[in-house]
Formats: structure tokens, C-alpha cells, sequence
């Protein structure tokens, strides 16, 4: 068994993989109820990242499972649990006509793909030229064996620099439109608009009562948050060498805190990580980026080039420049997932412990 | 015409996918079902460049054992024995990768902008703002 | 060997997810979609194993860990605003079903 | 004496073979309960078949596939995490159906669910 049995063989887990997706796509379409459909729309995102897998896409999956079937989840449950649990079921005109719509686009693109390479051709042209070039250059240039992180990190430096800008400016617009949390603590009752439950609740402290109801949960969950947390330096520095890097390891770090959250409370999380604290960690990130960027520049290279900075070995500047930049991407991704988490948890009240 | 379906059945599949994205996109009035159906079809897109960079019979570009550094010039590279073994393109999966986090961020940001309109016009639903719109530009005129 | 027995995961996978899109109640999806992770986690092991390569057990472990968080954050949020809506709605759903529905 | 290490060796993978197939096989009966039971906390069961002994056999049988390697520390991680986690995130969904107020069907007079009747369960 092993990988020089013929490539038809994993046809049939491809063939299985894609039947379960378009069924579970079909599904989110005809379900209401907002759970099932964030339920599923993290089924459907952990289906895609095994998919990406057998399509050797191996750090691809690796991002797809930590951020779409674990932070989006919760985000848009943290979004739900402020609007609405049921969506209104779409009237049939409007049903048929935006299947007429779909229909015709869908035809369109289906005869696009008559002239598109076959599926897995080596000599397409989007496999013969330039991805097959860093193959070759990484070894002799950036010397890391995972050539997806060397691109990633080496040579379009630039363009990494600027998605985490782009990660950055995400957290300040979710931080402008919800704030970060100070709102509830300011005044004791997060302004929780008119909805069925008008009742203003007393503010409630996590009161730890007498008989606790999630000692399970709390013993596991204090076992497993340290073992999360060294998890996402193991994927942070492992990054070279195998699948990983500065963004799943920053998911990775957010969805530890979030656990923590989950079944301590937001009190002990603010506690634990003030606000304040994530607010700085967004632009920290960004300012070792940039600033690496900087160094090399007043080292004589050009911006991003870590060549110069170990001028005996430019290959041990190479890793070291690319350690660096990961831990700035690893900062600001991890404080934005929790500075956005904080944004939406400050704004519904906090749910006794006994309540749930 | 057997090999043309088996090497596009891949890019079908994907189409239909994105299909159901839009029709969720376009059909339902609710914003956040809007929101899943983005990310459905956002998805779609990632698959669609993972299959263009798959390459029949290759592996993951990870080099398992690193190859001594070439020799040669910084640009005229030795090839190297160990390039026999068929890799994967490694280029798409660095586009998917970083557009798969630009992805969540402009997903938290929608979220966060549903919440403020659930506060402003006390719903979600697509008609609902409208009507809500309305009775304000009648009371404000 | 290896093969078929990713076949027959694939098989379970199957069963789970057709029970997470006819599962009635919420807490039966939440049911199902656990265990469909848990079973996703050793699919991953086995896949690796299939193609061997070592980098999809990162992957497993990952997955291992992100599936208690979407479980855990599930139960929370269903509770905090349907203390009184779900049990309303169930009580609802059982006196239906109870004659016919 | 006969050197007995090829044979060792031809005992490790068919042991490995045999731990694997028997964890597919607890898988899908695990799959078929969590579809045919007709109430939640049976249902529950059936996903406790799957978390513990299949997942228990599946990797033991890829550890003794794959020898004493960095991939075995690495199944023994994931052992280590499932065995923590789900049956933690099952007694947390019990927990919390229980508390929800989720009754189980007791009794053999209970009318059938709607959704059986077509199919006659009885």
C-alpha cells in the first residue's frame, strides 16, 4: 500500500468526500432553523478541509478545520445568539426566480470548464511554470523543506505582510461597529436591545454556587487549555518543516482562550486577558512584521529580504527571518479572533452557570 | 469521452457548489443564512484552485528529507535526484491559504454589522429592514 | 487493508450524517455532529496512513481539539436566550407528535 | 534456534489488520445505532460504541501498523485528546438535553414518532 498504487484509487474517497458535500450543501439550503445551519456550515467546512487533504492541499486543510469548522462556528453563533434562531422561509416566487438565475449561471460556467485542463495534468499551464520554479529555487534559496511555508513567508513576504494589515483592519472595524466589551462592564447591563426577553437582568457575576454543574467540564477543560496553547507553538514552529504556520497557530491560540471563556465565563477571560491587552497584541503583530521589514532595509537588503540578516549564511537569515515574521502573524491573528470574540461576548448578558 | 468526464467531474461538482452558495445568497431574506451561503460559495472558490494545483500521482511539496543546498549559482539550481518524486503545485495553496483567514475576517465583520442592524431595526429579515426603513424616512419626512 | 477500512469509515460517516439532517431535536444534531467529528478525526489517521504521508495526523489532532470547542460552544449558546422558548417549543413538538401531527 | 523475528513481524500486521477491521466494524454498528434508535439518550449509546472502543482499536491497530515511529507518538496524542474530549462533549449534551427538559420515551405503549410511522416501526 503506499503511494505508487495507481492514481484511481483514491477516485472512490474523492467520488464519497464530494457526494457527502453536495449533500449537506443541498441541506443548508433547505434548512431554517439558524443552529442546524451553522451546525452544518461547520460540517460542511470540515468535509471541504478532508478534501483538501486528498487533494495534497495539506496546509490548506490544516487552516480550513482550525478557522472554518472551529472560529467560525462560534462566531456566528455569538452573531445569532444577538438576532434571530429562525429564518423566515423564502416565498416561491422569489424561490423560483433566483433558481432561474442560479440555472443560468451555473450553465455558463459549466461550459467554461469544457476547454480547462484535465483534472491532475501535470503540464497544465498553471502546474509548468512558476509553481514549478520555487520548487526548484527554495531549495537552493530559502532551504525550508515545506516550500508552501517558504513561499508563503519568503518570497511574497510582502503579500503575507499585507493580509495580516488585512487581518488587522478586520479587528478595528469588529472593535468600531461592537466595541471590545468595555460597554457591559461600564454600565453593569450590556444594552441588550428590545427583544422578547425585555426584563433588564440583574448583573450577574459568575457566582461559583455551592454545587458546581460543570466540574466536569471544568477539570477537562483545565487539562486540555495548556495542552491547546503548547498545540499551537507546536504548529507555530513546525510551521518549516511540516503543515502550519503563523495563522493556524493563531486560531489555534484564539479557540484555546475562547474554550476558556466558554465554560469559565467572560469575567474570568477579562481577567485572565484584558481587553486591553488583545488591543495591543493586534498592532504588536503587525509592528514585528513591518519592523523585521525595517531591519533588513538598514541592513542593506531590500525590504523583507532576511538574506542580510545573518550576512555569513544567507540560508540561517532566511530561517530566522521567517520564524520572526511567523510569531508577528501568530500575534496579531490570535489577539483579532479574541478581540472580535470579545466584541460580540460583551454584548449579551452572562448565562448563570447553573443554566446551562 | 470516459477520460473528459472523469477530468472534469471535479470542476462539476465544484460548480454546483458554488450554485448553492448563490442560490442561498440571492434566495434567502435572512442575513446571517446570507452569510453561510457566502461562505459556501467562498469555499467553492478554494476547491476550485486546490484541483487546478493537484498533480496525478504527486505528494503534498513538502520535502521529506531537505536535499543538500545546490551548488550552483543562486539561480542556475542543481536538479536535484530527490526532484524525481512528483510534487503538487505549492503555489495555489499559498493564495487559499491566506485568502481562507481574509475570509473569516470579513465574516466577523459582516456578523458584527448584522448585530448592529438587529439593534437598529429590530430584525434581520431582508423585507422586514425595508418595512422598518420605511415607517423611519415616513416618520422623519 | 487500509483501503477498505477507510471504505467502511467513509460508510459510518455516511449514517452519521444522515442522522445529523433528519435528527429532530437540536441536541441530536449537536449528537451527531460530535461524533461525525470524532469519526472525521480517524478518517484523517487512516487517510494518512493511506497515502503515507505523516502531515494528515496533524491535522487529526487539530480537529480532535476544535471539535469539543464547537460542541461545547453550541450547547452554551443554544441555552442562553431559549430558557423559556425551547422548552416551550419542545413541550410544543412532543404534544403534537403526540397525536398526529 | 530458529530466528523468530520475520514471524513477529508477519504477526504485527496481521494483528494490526485485525485490530482495524474490528474497529470499522464497532464503527458501523456505532453508526447504525445512532440512526435506528428511536429516542436521543439511545442514541447517545451508539455514539459511545464509536468514541471508545472503535476509536481505541482503529489506533491501536495503526500503531502496530506503523511501528515505533514519530507517527506513533503522534496517534498516541490523538488517542489521548478523543478519549478526553468526547466523552467530556457527550456528558456535556446530555447534561444540558436533560436540563433542556428533553424527556426519554419510556415505555413500549409510546405512539411511534410520526416521521416511523410510514416505515411501521413499532
Amino acid at each position: 500500500m503506499g503511494l505508487d498504487v495507481s492514481f484511481d484509487i483514491f477516485i472512490v474517497i474523492d467520488l464519497i468526500i464530494m457526494s457527502m458535500l453536495l449533500v449537506v450543501g443541498i441541506a443548508l439550503v433547505r434548512l431554517n432553523n439558524l443552529f442546524a445551519v451553522v451546525m452544518l456550515y461547520g460540517v460542511y467546512s470540515l468535509l471541504a478541509a478532508i478534501w483538501f487533504v486528498s487533494l495534497d492541499a495539506v496546509d490548506v486543510a490544516f487552516t480550513e478545520a482550525a478557522v472554518g469548522a472551529g472560529i467560525s462556528t462560534v462566531l456566528m453563533l455569538g452573531a445569532m445568539l444577538l438576532t434571530s434562531r429562525e429564518a423566515k422561509p423564502t416565498p416561491a416566487l422569489r424561490r423560483w426566480l433566483s433558481l432561474g438565475v442560479v440555472g443560468v449561471t451555473g450553465m455558463a460556467l459549466f461550459y467554461a470548464t469544457f476547454d480547462m485542463p484535465n483534472f491532475g495534468d501535470a503540464n497544465s499551464p498553471a502546474n509548468s511554470y512558476v509553481g514549478l520554479q520555487y520548487m526548484y529555487d527554495t531549495i537552493t534559496e530559502v532551504g525550508v523543506p515545506n516550500v508552501v511555508t517558504a513561499i508563503l513567508a519568503s518570497y511574497r513576504a510582502f503579500d503575507t505582510f499585507g493580509e495580516v494589515v488585512v487581518v488587522l483592519t478586520a479587528g478595528l472595524g469588529v472593535m468600531l461597529i461592537l466595541g471590545i466589551g468595555t460597554t457591559r462592564t461600564r454600565d453593569g447591563e450590556s444594552p441588550q436591545s428590545g427583544d422578547e426577553t425585555t426584563q433588564s437582568a440583574p448583573p450577574v457575576t459568575t457566582v461559583l454556587a455551592t454545587e458546581n454543574h460543570h466540574i466536569v467540564l471544568q477539570v477537562v477543560a483545565k487539562i486540555l487549555i495548556p495542552i491547546i496553547v503548547l498545540y499551537a507553538l507546536y504548529v507555530q514552529f513546525h510551521g518549516d518543516y511540516g503543515p502550519g504556520g503563523g495563522f493556524q497557530a493563531g486560531v489555534i491560540f484564539a479557540s484555546a482562550v475562547i474554550l476558556y471563556s466558554l465554560i469559565f465565563g467572560m469575567d474570568e477571560t477579562r481577567r485572565a486577558i484584558p481587553a486591553k491587552v488583545v488591543q495591543f497584541g493586534t498592532a504588536l503583530g503587525v509592528l514585528i512584521f513591518g519592523g523585521l521589514g525595517l531591519v533588513t532595509i538598514a541592513m542593506g537588503g531590500k525590504f523583507l529580504d532576511y538574506d542580510v540578516l545573518t550576512a555569513a549564511d544567507p540560508i540561517l537569515g532566511q530561517h530566522v527571518g521567517i520564524l520572526i515574521i511567523e510569531v508577528g502573524v501568530l500575534v496579531t491573528v490570535a489577539s483579532v479572533m479574541l478581540s472580535i470574540y470579545y466584541g460580540f461576548a460583551g454584548r449579551y448578558r452572562e448565562l448563570k452557570d447553573q443554566d446551562w | 469521452m470516459v477520460d473528459f468526464i472523469v477530468g472534469h467531474f471535479n470542476y462539476w461538482v465544484i460548480i454546483t457548489l458554488m450554485m448553492t452558495g448563490l442560490y442561498v445568497i440571492i434566495s434567502t431574506g435572512n442575513l446571517v443564512k446570507k452569510l453561510v451561503g457566502l461562505g459556501v460559495f467562498q469555499t467553492s472558490v478554494f476547491q476550485l484552485y486546490i484541483t487546478l494545483s493537484k498533480v496525478a500521482g504527486g505528494r503534498p511539496p513538502i520535502f521529506d528529507k531537505l536535499p543538500g543546498y545546490g551548488t550552483e549559482t543562486k539561480y542556475g539550481a542543481a536538479v536535484d535526484p530527490l526532484l524525481g518524486v512528483i510534487y503538487s503545485n505549492p503555489l495555489p495553496h499559498v493564495l487559499i491559504l491566506t485568502a481562507i483567514v481574509v475570509g473569516v475576517s470579513t465574516l466577523a465583520v459582516g456578523l458584527a454589522l448584522v448585530v448592529r442592524i438587529r439593534e437598529a431595526y429590530g430584525s434581520i429579515e431582508g423585507d422586514d429592514i425595508d418595512e422598518a426603513e420605511y415607517k423611519i424616512e415616513i416618520a422623519s419626512s | 487493508m487500509i483501503f477498505v477500512v477507510t471504505i467502511m469509515m467513509t460508510a459510518a460517516m455516511a449514517m452519521i450524517l444522515a442522522r445529523l439532517l433528519r435528527g429532530p431535536e437540536l441536541y441530536d444534531r449537536v449528537l451527531a455532529v460530535n461524533s461525525f467529528g470524532t469519526k472525521t478525526v480517524l478518517f484523517l489517521c487512516l487517510f494518512s496512513f493511506l497515502i503515507d504521508r505523516p502531515d494528515g495526523i496533524d491535522i487529526a489532532i487539530l480537529y480532535a481539539l476544535m471539535n469539543f470547542i464547537g460542541t461545547i460552544a453550541v450547547l452554551k449558546f443554544f441555552r442562553y436566550r431559549s430558557l423559556d422558548i425551547a422548552l416551550a417549543q419542545m413541550a410544543l413538538r412532543r404534544a403534537v407528535s403526540g397525536e398526529d401531527r | 534456534m530458529i530466528d523468530i523475528m520475520p514471524y513477529l513481524e508477519i504477526l504485527r500486521y496481521v494483528l494490526a489488520g485485525a485490530l482495524l477491521f474490528g474497529g470499522a466494524v464497532f464503527m458501523i454498528i456505532g453508526a447504525v445505532g445512532m440512526l435506528r434508535l428511536p429516542d436521543f439518550y439511545a442514541r447517545i449509546h451508539a455514539a459511545g460504541i464509536t468514541d471508545t472502543l472503535a476509536t481505541v482499536m482503529l489506533i491501536a491497530g495503526m500503531m502496530l501498523h506503523s511501528g515505533f515511529t514519530q507517527t506513533t507518538a503522534k496517534l498516541a496524542l490523538v488517542a489521548i485528546f478523543l478519549f478526553l474530549t468526547s466523552p467530556t462533549a457527550t456528558h456535556a449534551v446530555a447534561n444540558a438535553a436533560h436540563k433542556a427538559g428533553l424527556k426519554p420515551r419510556l415505555g413500549k405503549v409510546q405512539p411511534p414518532h410520526p416521521r416511523d410511522k410510514m416505515k411501521g416501526a413499532k
